[in-house]
């Protein structure tokens, strides 16, 4: 049969895209690179070591706020709510790190207690969403002002300092390397595993279109209920590093996180409408949205502009994500 | 009897048992909450979210993911920009309007142009826009005195007018009529609901896709920047962040109003209701002395439960 | 001499804010009188908590001599502080304090500033009465001083009954709805302690419902309400948080830079690491004086007052 | 023994009774058809026995044993695989992701096993070796390809299923011959090897040619069961349109060729865009011109193309005899020029919407109309509705409350109230029954007879036969052979879409 080689709907996959197709995260990596280079021309010394360092431990949060988000996202969801949980696991650990006397075993004991804390929010933000099928965004609006109630129930006013030994090791070094390293490594190794998971390949297939895949025999509603528990479980890692990173309790510490992190998966390249995405695209996108706040500052903005110049930069790197990311797919 | 059922689940009409309802519990509650005048003094406030969500509802109607999360930035800077303007001279009030409907509509402008030509989801548009308005607002406040209400507005929005009843409710129920009317029984609201149904089905039936898009956001900033405009009136001066509280408020009176955040199905009357149920719940939330960490976990339980009246998804098997 | 000083405020909601960027500004540009070059670098933004921390590590990384922050929370930069500690840069706080002993906190004391305006209500009120509370953001540490503060004056007058308590998020228009609500459920209060903010905004209900003359409430430092509360005769007190906090911290931070000694070395509040300075009071008698010191500002300009340097100099050996 | 048994089956959604008593016996080794006209409720049957459709009443057995089914993952696991209609494929996935998604292969219980999938796929893509066509390939994104490809996926995926039933509904529709061949090849093999095969398709040929016996469903109701091999289409069909239904009168008689005496409607002149090259025609008024050839070779998108649609990039267009290149439908339809496609799901129904609603929008733009009143539309709507013989209860009820072959009507029926001058037919009838399509052809000859010229493009040889003054046999983009008068045979048109391939 003749080969109708000039309609583009039905093109093989060229080079570019080829390539774009198989790492949709290469445009924010290179968007990192770009900031990181113009963090370097403005400010030599951001790209030390050191300072290399420090944003890693203080973006670390945000990374997998947006890694939680995209599990979500992956079907096509939302999770409105993650930065509150985030706030739920930080204030409930630190408490009871506190109460139970801030000795390594409460630390460890706590940090469990947290985990079980973020798979209950996922858990709750799933039945509502996947099963009572309410619309994700108003569900985990409402949910995420719950979950704050919560948190001040728990801790009324920021404060109680988290013990020593836990924020140190979370700041401090191990073998010679910063513990965030530790962090970023287990990570990668985490999002690998998985990323070879049946749930991502379900999930992605969900967010395809969730009809479909329901008519194939896929277990819709319970795959959906995964995402928002995984959505749950980063969130409270996320809090973890935000308690390493503060070594304190503030219940409204993730409130303004949420759109950031909605924010880093765009950047990241993956579609909100589900189906398409990488959990390192996210990462990446955390990374941006924080490295863009540091070129604003050290390009000299005056601070009156700094605001504008910031929300510009992210809208037009969320417009470059977006643009970026629909080439790679079909 | 089916007849009686299916007209009971009409969102609207949920939505009205659920605000008798409330009032009822309300006036239990704490006496007084259901009294007439703070019934009215609901309806203001529920009349300035109510035009937020105009513009909100459109912009759903019409589909494609919409969803407009800058008309909280629309409405400071349009406050703003109105208190700058008339600086409490009644004189000021047209100009002001004019200034703000220009304002609404630029910013509109600019979201409908992001995502129609670039095509970038509403939802990431309007929040890097939100962002942009954010800082815009820094800018300007720092450039600008921020100026009063002019009198005749404070008065519109806050005092009697006809049947003592304030203006702005009356503004509100004229844009009730309004968008009833263009949403039934003209070709442009015909227009929103199948580009929020079918979009390349209205496409292929000549409907202008991108320019209707474009004008659903236009009017959404439009609406955003009256609703700024009256806030300005209410609150007698401007100042920073005035419009924050309204993004996710009026998404959530839109779905309240039974509007499928799908697009294509729903209406405006029903979000007037949804408005009005909002603000009701609220100001009960107010008034009854508990804990705001109390209140909290209330407020989000209490929108979670209501929205099980509305829009739930179908199930997938029918 | 050359001083690099970064200032950094975690928050642009306000009009506050931005003067007190302002005033913090113009007095780094007075040391050059005194041959002190102070070169300020400003990070201002709507961030989170670890955005915050962000702003701070930039700073480090600039070389900075010392970092006054407004900070968005009270326990969260112990770490960095200590890491900026590390580095040889001077850290102080203003307007919130924090519990980092890597730092010292220049301002008011916000407990204080809740209770004299609860006491100037509990005896504009003859000590009866009943009485609602407008807060602002609830877990906020700046806004739980306060209601520690009104709360306590209160206790001491036995006839005063707090009906209501409400948080509006230090907006106005929330303030104005909240008061609204009350207004509705409870006709027959007498006084209302609201937080600066949100005081117009409730005010402004208070007047739509025609009760000026029955009720006493706090006020505001804004020219605006000043303005208002002088044409209306209001019945109200206003407790001064000024914008000018940050200026004073920055002249404390450069006479500290300068190797000073404070004469009294910061160890008030909870945390043991205070200066606390003097809170001005505004009420029926001295508003004009206030009304005053603005005029010809813009109508978001808030009644300010700040250590000029001599004063500063004066807390030092 | 059969297979699979159902008896009193029913299902209703809202006022619309869908299914009213579905019976139906499926023996193990044979195929199955299901005939029956738009609306009759054959998607539905199948849908409550793979377990998607939730039946208000009614038995299904299946090896004799009374089940349940309560969603399709039961349905699998009772052995029952599906093709939808309307295809269940995730667009982002690989072809090979999409024909194991029901089960993929785990390792640890956890992890996809890659090997075990790629194997296990690489089974069913084997089988439509080189007739799945260019750019098909095990690691391509279902998205990327095209509708008949996608189709042939959804059946390796309801091959992979390996039920020992499964259902096809209408999975020929895109499919070109020889891919219907070598698909029949493999249902003949499913066949020997005992599985039972429920088979739906509108067209006669492909019923003859592979299934075994028929059961006819009307209004909902099961009809009755024949021997194919028993019995004629003629019966099958006056079964199915129940008593006063003959052969369609367009099959009978084949038209003459037009004198273009009238002037040209529309002229197309070395137009070369995406997916077609250098094609030339005109069509005169009153004439139908047929577009035949294999499927995708460039008809549908030369439509689109000229509709506004689609991208030109080169050659004209003249509507009569003034220049047209119109840059969107919008501009099309002002023109004069109109447009039917058969995919009415993406290009037609504006779903939830009111009936009057969906006939309305080409009376706005060409009238300008500004204020919509339902009294004065309905007036123009309710004429043209019926002369398609559309079957509705009221003008405003929702339009997804019709049967597929009726919503196609209410999307034709959008082009009569104000009268176009071209007419551009995209393969209308794609899933209409044979009486609606009866209805659809009659009623574009009557709309030749007035004068308007016609473009038909079909996926059917007897479609094109039985209509077309003239036909052009379209291969790799372009126009390959004219066929004209009595070269108009199935031999001819057969050949010319073979011959470049
Ligand atoms: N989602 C739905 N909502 C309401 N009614 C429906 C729905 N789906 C189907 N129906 C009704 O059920 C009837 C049968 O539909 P079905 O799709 O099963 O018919 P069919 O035999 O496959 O016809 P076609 O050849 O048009 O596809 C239709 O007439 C329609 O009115
Ligand atoms: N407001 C309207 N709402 C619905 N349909 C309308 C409206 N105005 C006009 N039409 C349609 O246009 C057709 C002709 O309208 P009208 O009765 O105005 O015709 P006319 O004035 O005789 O014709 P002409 O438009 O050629 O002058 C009507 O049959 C109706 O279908
Ligand atoms: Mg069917
Ligand atoms: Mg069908």
């Amino acid at each position: 049969m003749a080969e109708i080689a000039t309609s583009p709907t039905y093109r093989r996959a060229g080079g570019i895209r080829r390539l774009l197709e198989r790492y949709p995260f290469l445009p924010a990596l290179a968007i990192v690179l770009v900031l990181l280079a113009l963090n370097g021309v403005f400010s030599p010394n951001s790209l030390s070591y050191r300072s290399l360092t420090g944003l890693l431990s203080t973006y670390m949060a945000l990374i997998l706020l947006a890694i939680a988000q995209t599990y979500v996202v992956y079907a096509g969801d939302i999770d409105l709510s993650a930065g509150s949980i985030l706030s739920l696991v930080n204030v409930a650990i630190v408490v009871l790190m506190e109460r139970w006397g801030g000795g390594a075993g409460a630390v460890l004991l706590a940090l469990a207690i947290g985990l079980l804390i973020g798979l209950a929010c996922g858990l709750v933000n799933g039945f509502v969403v996947a099963a009572l099928r309410l619309q994700a965004i108003v569900a985990t609006f409402a949910t995420s002002i719950f979950f704050t109630g919560l948190a001040l129930y728990i801790l009324p006013v920021a404060g109680t300092p988290a013990p020593t030994i836990f924020w140190r090791t979370y700041g401090g070094r191990l073998l010679g390397l910063p513990f965030v390293f530790y962090i970023l490594a287990a990570l990668v190794v985490l999002l690998t595993v998985l990323s070879r998971t049946r749930l991502t390949t379900q999930l992605l297939a969900v967010g395809d279109d969730q009809q479909a895949a329901y008519q194939t025999g896929l277990p819709v509603v319970a795959i959906r209920i995964r995402g928002y528990l995984l959505c749950g479980l980063f969130s409270a890692l996320a809090a973890f590093c935000i308690t390493g990173d503060t070594a304190s309790g503030d219940p409204l510490v993730g409130g303004k996180m949420t759109l950031f992190s909605v924010a880093a998966v765009v950047l990241g390249g993956s579609a909100l409408s589900g189906g398409w995405g990488t959990v390192v695209g996210s990462l990446l996108g955390a990374l941006t949205i924080g490295l863009i706040s540091s070129v604003v500052f050290f390009m000299g903005t005056p601070s009156e502009w700094q605001n504008f110049v910031q929300g510009l930069a992210i809208l037009i790197v969320l417009m470059a994500g977006v643009l970026a990311g629909r080439r790679a797919r079909p | 009897m089916s007849r009686i059922t299916s007209f009971l689940r009409q969102p609207i009409v949920v939505a009205l048992i659920l605000i008798v309802l409330l009032l009822y519990l309300g006036e239990l509650l704490s006496p007084g909450f259901a009294s007439g005048a703070q019934i009215l003094r609901l309806m203001i406030v529920a009349s300035l979210l109510g035009i937020v969500a105009a513009g909100q509802n459109v912009v759903i109607l019409g589909g494609r993911e919409g969803i407009d999360l800058s008309v909280g930035g629309v409405v400071s800077l349009s406050a703003i920009i109105a208190g700058n303007v008339m600086n409490g001279a009644d004189g000021g009030i047209l100009p002001a309007i004019a200034a703000c409907l220009l304002a609404g509509a630029f910013f509109g402008l600019l979201n409908g142009l992001g995502i129609t030509l670039l095509r970038i989801p509403p939802l990431v548009m309007t929040l890097g826009m939100l962002g942009v308005l954010q800082g815009l607002l820094v800018v300007i406040r720092m450039g600008i005195p921020s100026g009063q209400a002019a009198p005749a507005l404070s008065r519109f929005v806050t005092q009697p007018l006809v049947l003592g009843v304030p203006g702005i409710i009356w503004l509100w129920v004229a844009i009730g009529i309004l968008m009833a009317f263009m949403l039934n029984r003209t070709v442009f609201g015909h227009r929103i609901y199948a580009i929020g149904s079918n979009e390349h089905a209205a496409y292929m039936a000549g409907v202008p896709v991108r320019l209707m898009r474009i004008a659903l956001f236009m009017i959404s900033g439009m609406f955003s920047a009256i609703a700024g405009l009256c806030l300005l009136g209410y609150s007698g001066s401007s100042f920073a962040n005035v419009g924050e509280q309204y993004t996710l408020t009026s998404i959530i009176a839109v779905v309240f109003g039974g509007t499928s955040l799908a697009g294509g199905k729903g209406g405006y009357t029903g979000t007037m209701a949804g408005a009005f149920l909002l603000v009701i719940l609220q100001g009960i939330l107010t008034t009854v002395n508990i804990d705001e960490s109390g209140r909290q976990m209330v407020f989000g339980a209490t929108l979670l439960v209501l929205m099980m009246f509305y829009g739930r998804g179908r199930a997938m098997r029918a | 001499e050359t001083f690099k000083i970064g200032l950094s405020n975690g928050w642009v909601g306000s009009e506050w804010r931005t003067q007190m960027i302002d005033e913090a500004k113009e007095a780094a540009a007075k040391w050059k009188d005194k041959d002190v070059d102070v070169e300020v670098s400003v990070q201002s933004a709507n961030v989170d908590v670890p955005g915050q921390i962000a702003h701070i590590r930039n700073f480090i990384a600039e070389g900075v001599n010392a970092i006054i922050v407004n900070p968005n929370s009270p326990t969260a930069f112990d770490p960095i502080f200590a890491q900026a500690k590390e580095a040889g840069i001077l850290v102080i706080a203003t307007d919130a304090e924090v519990s980092s002993p890597d730092a010292i906190y220049v301002g008011i004391d916000q407990t204080a500033w809740g209770a004299a305006g609860a006491k100037w209500l509990a005896e504009t009120l003859d000590g009866k009465g009943k009485v609602v509370a407008i807060n602002g953001v609830a877990g906020h540490p700046a806004n739980e001083m306060r209601v520690a503060g009104y709360k306590s004056v209160f206790k001491d007058f036995p006839d005063i009954q707090i009906v209501n308590e409400v948080n509006a998020n230090w907006d106005q228009a929330q303030g104005q709805q909240a008061m609204q609500n009350i207004l509705a459920t409870y006709p027959d209060i007498n006084g209302v302690v609201v937080q600066d903010g949100m005081a117009a905004g409730a005010w402004k209900s208070i007047m739509d419902a025609g009760k000026k003359d029955q009720i006493a409430a706090t006020g505001e430092i804004r020219k605006d309400f000043i303005d208002l509360w002088i044409k209306d005769k209001l019945n109200s007190g206003a407790t001064v948080n000024p914008p000018g906090v940050m200026a004073s911290a920055l002249n404390v931070a450069v006479l500290m830079l300068q190797g000073k000694e404070l004469k009294e070395p910061a160890k008030a509040g909870q945390y043991g690491n205070a200066l606390y300075l003097p809170i001005p009071f505004i009420d029926s008698k001295n508003v004009e004086e206030a009304a005053k010191q603005l005029e010809g500002k813009p109508g978001y300009y808030s009644y300010t007052s700040s250590l000029s340097i001599e004063e500063a100099e004066a807390l030092f050996k | 023994m059969s297979k699979l048994k159902l008896s009193g089956v029913s299902k209703a959604y809202g006022a619309t009774l869908a299914l009213r008593r579905g019976d139906l016996e499926v023996l193990a080794g044979e195929v199955h058809v299901l005939m029956g006209s738009n609306g009759s409720g054959k998607s539905t049957l199948c849908k409550i026995i793979a377990g998607s459709v939730r039946p208000d009443d009614g038995r299904i057995l299946i090896d004799d044993t009374p089940v349940t089914i309560t969603g399709p993952r039961s349905a699998r696991a009772q052995g029952i695989g599906i093709f939808y209609q309307e295809l269940s494929l995730a667009a982002h996935r690989t072809v090979e992701e999409n024909v194991c998604l029901a089960a993929l292969p785990a390792k640890a219980g956890l992890f996809v096993d890659r090997t075990a999938l790629k194997e296990r796929a690489a089974r069913y893509i084997a089988l439509f070796d080189g007739v799945s066509g260019d750019g098909f390939s095990a690691d391509a994104l279902v998205g990327n390809l095209r509708p008949d490809q996608r189709q042939l996926v959804e059946i390796m995926k309801a091959l992979a299923s390996e039920a020992p039933l499964i259902i096809f509904d209408e999975p020929t529709s895109a499919l070109d011959r020889a891919q219907v061949e070598r698909f029949f090849e493999i249902l003949r093999d499913l066949k020997r090897r005992g599985r039972g095969i429920i088979f739906i398709s509108h067209r006669m040929d492909e019923i003859k040619a592979i299934g075994d016996r028929v059961t006819i469903i009307r209004d909902g109701e099961t009809i009755t069961t024949l021997n194919l091999g028993e019995t004629d289409a003629g019966t099958v069909i006056r079964l199915m349109v129940g008593g006063a239904g003959d052969m369609p009168a367009s099959q009978s008689s084949v038209p003459a060729v037009v004198d273009a005496k009238d002037g040209a409607a529309l002229t197309v002149r070395n137009l070369s865009g995406a997916g077609f090259r250098n094609v030339s025609f005109e069509v005169a008024r009153g004439e139908i011109l047929g577009f035949g050839g294999l499927h995708g070779q460039g008809q549908s998108a030369l439509l689109r193309a000229i509709f506004g649609a689609g991208a030109v990039a080169s050659g004209e267009i003249l509507i009569g005899s003034e220049r047209f290149d119109a840059a969107s439908p919008r501009d099309a339809i002002r023109r004069g020029c109109a447009y039917v496609s058969g995919d009415r799901g993406r290009d037609g129904v504006i779903s939830g919407r009111p009936i009057i609603e969906n006939v309305t929008p080409i009376h706005y733009l060409r009238d300008r109309l500004m204020i919509a009143r339902p009294s004065k539309l309905s007036d123009r709507v309710a004429p043209a509705l019926e002369s398609m013989h559309t079957k509705f209860a009221s003008l405003f009820h929702p339009i997804n409350s019709l049967s597929g072959g009726n919503q196609q009507k209410v999307i034709i029926a959008r082009w009569l109230i104000d009268r176009p001058d071209v007419l551009l037919l995209d393969d209308p009838t794609k899933g209409i029954d044979l009486s609606a399509k009866a209805d659809l052809f009659a009623l574009i000859r009557q709309l030749a007879a007035e004068g308007l010229g016609i473009v038909l493009y079909s996926s059917e040889d007897a479609e094109l036969l039985g209509n077309a003054n003239r036909i052009l046999v379209f291969n790799g983009g372009s126009v390959s052979r004219e066929l004209i008068g009595a070269d108009r045979t199935r031999y001819n048109l057969y050949q010319a879409a073979y011959e470049a391939a």
